[in-house]
């Protein structure tokens, strides 16, 4: 049991980072309480599932996904699959990427307004100022 | 909070720990994924598109519409730092201060009150203005058109090595907000304006969604750059390469206008001063 | 018009983004074009969608190749009958608030509308490309284009909008980013992102646990989306203190387009066999769907602003859907289906009369509602017409709705649901008799006039709302008849052929 | 794909997430975050998704800590947590 388990880890620890680094951003979100801190926390969320995609995407013995010899035209050689990593896990990343930024953009445009609006980022000072009105 | 998240965040973690065991072992050549879709692109692609790299084969074409979303979502992002930051209400201020560049004398002028004659020696600047260093503005100045020219090249090589539209764009909108932070944003905005920055945005995205539009016309399916074989006078598997060219074209065109474009709202909290 | 014809499903979502990028740069070019390429966006996209699911009704089923690549490699739309219909609810409804709410656009962002009308299209283009894409990951991407202009559509409000705006963009990011995960578990399963695709494959699939996660993770994430009772908490202020204009679009739109993206994904990906039978949620669910129905409902009563109660009714106006549909029988899921388009014209229509209360007299207290049927009766008779659909009185179409439901929970024995639905309509008669007796009954806040008009100078003449969106008010309430009388016609020729024949 | 390197980086990665979510001072929790990402570049530049890693280095390494830094400078550095 402890074998398997031990060779279970090793053979995806990959996978194990993705949850420990899901599990960290998920906490910034959940438990901080400056805003700043949770727009973090929502980045590591984020890349932690890009991870989890690219890790998808990995083949034991097989290089990037670049067609050698492509540079001329049609290449003549055989391409067989095994020998390049699987390009759509990144294509689908390099837009999550892009959503993670935009989103990034928007979240701290936000924060920048509502420190405006409350002359704080914490928000429990924010939550008590509400409560006093 | 801290306790309740702390827990949701292990139930979690156990939970998704415990799917881990029942994925398929990491790289593992024969996993689903290396099998099912995947081997077409890369067997494929070089035959259908004529592009080396992959991954631009296939975000550019195969699955280009999510492409063409991709860019909106960054424009989607700009328009909403622009109308969540912006202040347009333009109060005259109490007084504004200006800099003699060639003496450092910095004058004070009162609302109503006009700059004297030689106003191309004087720059405005405001309350909080601190020299801005001689190391970093001479090495921007330096760095700024090779890291321009690196952008155009990696947009246009993106056919045959790592990049792309969307890297370039980022690189060349990085150029432009070097600028803004080691002058000032104000010289930046009398640069490249922020007009110029949305309806570039909107541009790029139209670039893309135009060349979708005009497949259609020909009468293919949307963003089926085969189409265009006719009016660019190749063949429809060159004529994918070069469909993808000119997306590649208009999100580098789209993502470096709206990269600047957020940093000007963002930077000065929308009231395009001088910013960092 | 002919030629064109194939390329509907391609258009519907076209159309808009062009109009949404060409509005955008009107707005730094010639501000009067804005509104016009807008509406000029929606109207085109009404139009096609509406021939969409003409032809739909007898083809059954259109594909459409994106790029041209066949379905597996590249990203096909599907469009069958539900969602051809959900397509026009969506249009109808954006364009009749886009036109209602010209004159308060105007007057809150006279020198943004570029930027307004483009977030507004932009967001209306992401939920149209949601239900109608056949592709898992296409719709991460489209619900984050829907999300983001969302965020800020709501944001740009007063008070607390952008506290709100912040608090709903960390849910919905948690919410986006389940959803991407549950469909990267999939895609670690099946190798394909193609709906249907996955479909084909996962039967292989049934007993792993990888695929219960999946399922889990998916629906979570659609759950926090569409704001289901534990995980409703960003949605009354978010809702509360946006522009009305935005509002009038988001809330009937937002929560009714994720509950068809969580039918399309138990549908068409995890099919009903796995998602009804072998995943043993549908109690657990239903009993959900009852405390989001009753608590929902309970505090809406405790509510005294106008805006705000309605937020906590869309609350438990979802769970209404979300239990009608896990009960999984025919009866019900048809009720739920039908509740979708019912409610959203039912929300337009309560929230554009609640618009133009609120730009007449400035504020939604209960207290300021006093009188308002002298004041403004026509937006009025339209505000009782949509609470009447609410609560679920015959003609309207609210009631037909609810009937369904109500009998599918009889037939699937499940008295819990019926008993909370119940509770609830009595609970929406409270709330709206309440608002209506205050418009009613309390002609004159203040002691002078006495009983009359005659006594010296009126103290209150009729401000009705301007009158483009008095038109539009009033083509909502009578579309909400409209939709009762013609419920036996969209039930037998679109819902009952939509569903799949397993339930 | 090298497997030492792979799990030296990965932890790496994991060790400057959780200095960037539990420094106090922003600015330094914006920087930890830039580091954060471009470690998860070199990450990916590993594992052979080079495309992926270049737009994480210009995007997440270099524009977001951009913005990053940007709205720390229009609020405040302090955090209570």
């Amino acid at each position: 049991m402890g074998v398997e388990l031990f060779s279970d880890i090793a053979s995806k620890y990959n996978y194990l980072g993705v949850v420990i680094l899901m599990m960290i951003g998920l906490y910034a979100m959940i438990a901080k309480n400056n805003l700043v801190k949770k727009i973090i926390g929502m980045n590591i969320f984020q890349t932690a599932i890009i991870l989890f995609y690219v890790s998808t995407a990995a083949k034991r013995g097989a290089t990037i996904p670049i067609i050698r010899h492509g540079h001329n035209g049609h290449g003549h050689e055989v391409i067989h699959a095994a020998e390049y990593i699987n390009p759509l896990p990144h294509v689908l990343m390099l837009t999550a990427i892009v959503v993670s930024v935009a989103t990034l953009g928007v979240a701290l445009a936000l924060a920048v307004k509502v420190y405006h609006q409350y002359g704080t980022l914490e928000e429990d000072e924010i939550r008590g100022q509400l409560r006093n009105k | 909070m801290r306790i309740i998240g702390l827990l949701i965040v292990i139930a979690f973690g156990s939970l998704l720990r415990y799917g881990v065991f029942f994925f398929p072992e990491w790289g593992d050549p024969a996993s689903p994924p290396s099998l099912h879709v995947s081997p077409h692109y890369i067997e494929e692609a070089i035959a259908e598109t004529a592009v080396p790299n992959l991954v631009t084969a296939v975000l550019a074409d195969y699955r280009g519409y999510d492409t063409m979303f991709e860019t909106t979502v960054i424009f989607a992002a700009g328009l909403a730092c622009f109308m969540l930051l912006r202040v347009l209400q333009r109060q005259v201020p109490e007084c504004r201060l200006y800099r003699h560049i060639p003496t450092g004398i910095t004058l004070r002028i009162e609302k109503g009150g006009k700059l004297p004659t030689e106003s191309g020696s004087f720059e405005r600047i405001d309350s909080n203005w601190v020299p801005h260093d001689l190391i970093i503005k001479s090495t921007s100045r330096f760095i700024t058109p090779f890291l321009q020219i690196f952008a155009l090249y990696v947009i246009a090589h993106g056919h045959h090595s790592p990049g792309g539209g969307f890297q370039g764009g980022v690189i060349l909108g990085a150029a432009v907000i070097m600028y803004a932070i080691s002058y000032d944003l104000r010289r930046s905005i009398q640069r490249i304006g922020e007009q110029a920055t949305a309806v570039l945005g909107s541009a790029g995205v139209l670039i893309y969604a135009g060349t979708g539009a005009l497949c259609m016309v020909l009468g293919a399916a949307f963003l089926d750059y085969g189409a265009l074989a006719g009016l660019l006078g190749v063949d429809p598997v060159m004529a994918r390469s070069h469909g993808m060219l000119i997306v590649e074209i208009g999100v580098g065109i789209a993502v470096s206008a709206v990269m600047v474009w957020i940093y000007y709202n963002l930077s000065s909290a929308g009231r395009h001063d001088e910013g960092l | 018009m002919e030629n064109l014809s194939p390329h509907f499903p391609a258009l519907i979502i076209i159309v808009p983004l062009i109009a949404a990028l060409l509005t955008s740069a009107a707005g730094w070019l010639n501000r009067r074009l804005c509104f016009h390429f807008a509406a000029l966006g929606l109207f085109t996209s009404l139009l096609v969608s509406t021939g969409l699911l003409a032809s739909v009704l007898d083809k059954d089923v259109i594909l459409y190749r994106l790029g041209g690549w066949p379905a597996p490699w590249g990203i096909l739309y599907r469009i069958d009958r539900l969602n051809g219909l959900v397509l026009v609810v969506i249009f109808f409804i954006a364009f009749l608030n886009l036109i209602a709410n010209k004159r308060t656009v105007e007057e809150s962002f006279p020198e943004q509308l570029g930027g307004f009308y483009a977030l507004y299209v932009l967001f209306v283009t992401g939920l149209s490309g949601m239900v109608a894409t056949g592709d898992a990951f296409n719709l991460y991407v489209l619900l984050e284009i829907s999300s983001l202009t969302g965020y800020a559509l709501i944001g740009i409000g007063h008070e607390r909008a952008p506290l709100a705006g912040l608090n709903y963009l960390f849910m919905g990011t948690i919410g986006a980013s389940l959803y991407l995960l549950g469909i990267g578990f999939l895609y670690l399963m099946t190798g394909s992102l193609n709906m249907t695709d996955i479909a084909s494959l996962l039967p292989g699939f049934y007993g792993s646990p990888v695929m219960v996660l999946a399922f889990l993770l998916c629906m979570t994430g659609l759950f926090i989306k569409m704001a289901l009772f534990p995980l409703h908490a960003w949605l009354p202020n978010a809702y509360s203190f946006s522009p009305s204009a935005s509002i009038g679009v988001i809330a009937p739109l937002t929560t009714k387009v994720m509950i068809y993206v969580m039918i399309r994904m138990t549908f068409d990906v995890f099919t009903p066999d796995f998602s009804f039978k072998m995943m043993h949620l549908g109690e657990v669910m239903v009993w959900l769907a009852v405390a989001a129905i009753i608590m929902g409902s309970l505090f809406a009563l405790a509510q005294t602003r106008l805006k705000r109660m309605l937020t906590y009714v869309i609350i438990a106006e979802v769970g209404y859907m979300v239990g009608g549909f896990w009960l999984g029988n025919r009866m019900a899921v048809t009720g739920a289906v039908l509740h979708i388009l019912n409610d959203a014209v039912m929300t337009l229509c309560i929230f554009l009369a609640a618009g133009a209360v609120v730009y007449q007299i400035c504020g939604d207290d209960f207290e300021d509602l006093k009188g308002l049927f002298r004041k403004m009766p026509i937006s009025m008779a339209a505000f009782t017409v949509a609470a009447l659909s609410l609560i679920g009185v015959p003609p309207t179409c609210g009631f037909f709705s609810k009937w369904y439901l109500i009998s599918g929970g009889i037939a699937a024995g499940h008295y819990g649901f019926v008993v909370a639905l119940l509770f609830s309509s009595l609970v929406n008669a409270v709330l709206f008799f309440r608002i209506i007796e205050i418009g009613y009954f309390e002609p004159f806040s203040e002691g002078e006039g006495g009983h009359g008009v005659h006594h010296g100078p009126p103290a209150m003449e009729i401000r009705e709302a301007p009158a483009g969106m008095l038109a539009c008010l009033l083509l909502a309430a009578v579309s909400l008849i409209v939709l009762g009388i013609y419920t036996g016609d969209i039930v037998t020729r679109i819902i009952d052929l939509a569903i799949p024949p397993a339930i | 794909m090298i497997w030492e390197l792979d799990f030296i980086i990965l932890t790496l990665v994991i060790f400057s997430g959780i200095a960037a979510i539990t420094v106090k001072d922003l600015l330094s929790a914006a920087i930890l975050f830039g580091a954060y990402s471009f470690m998860m570049c070199l990450l990916w530049a590993i594992m052979g998704a080079v495309d992926v890693a270049f737009t994480e280095a210009t995007v997440g390494a270099g524009v977001s800590t951009v913005f990053f830094v940007a709205a720390v400078f229009h609020t405040t550095r302090d955090s209570k947590d």
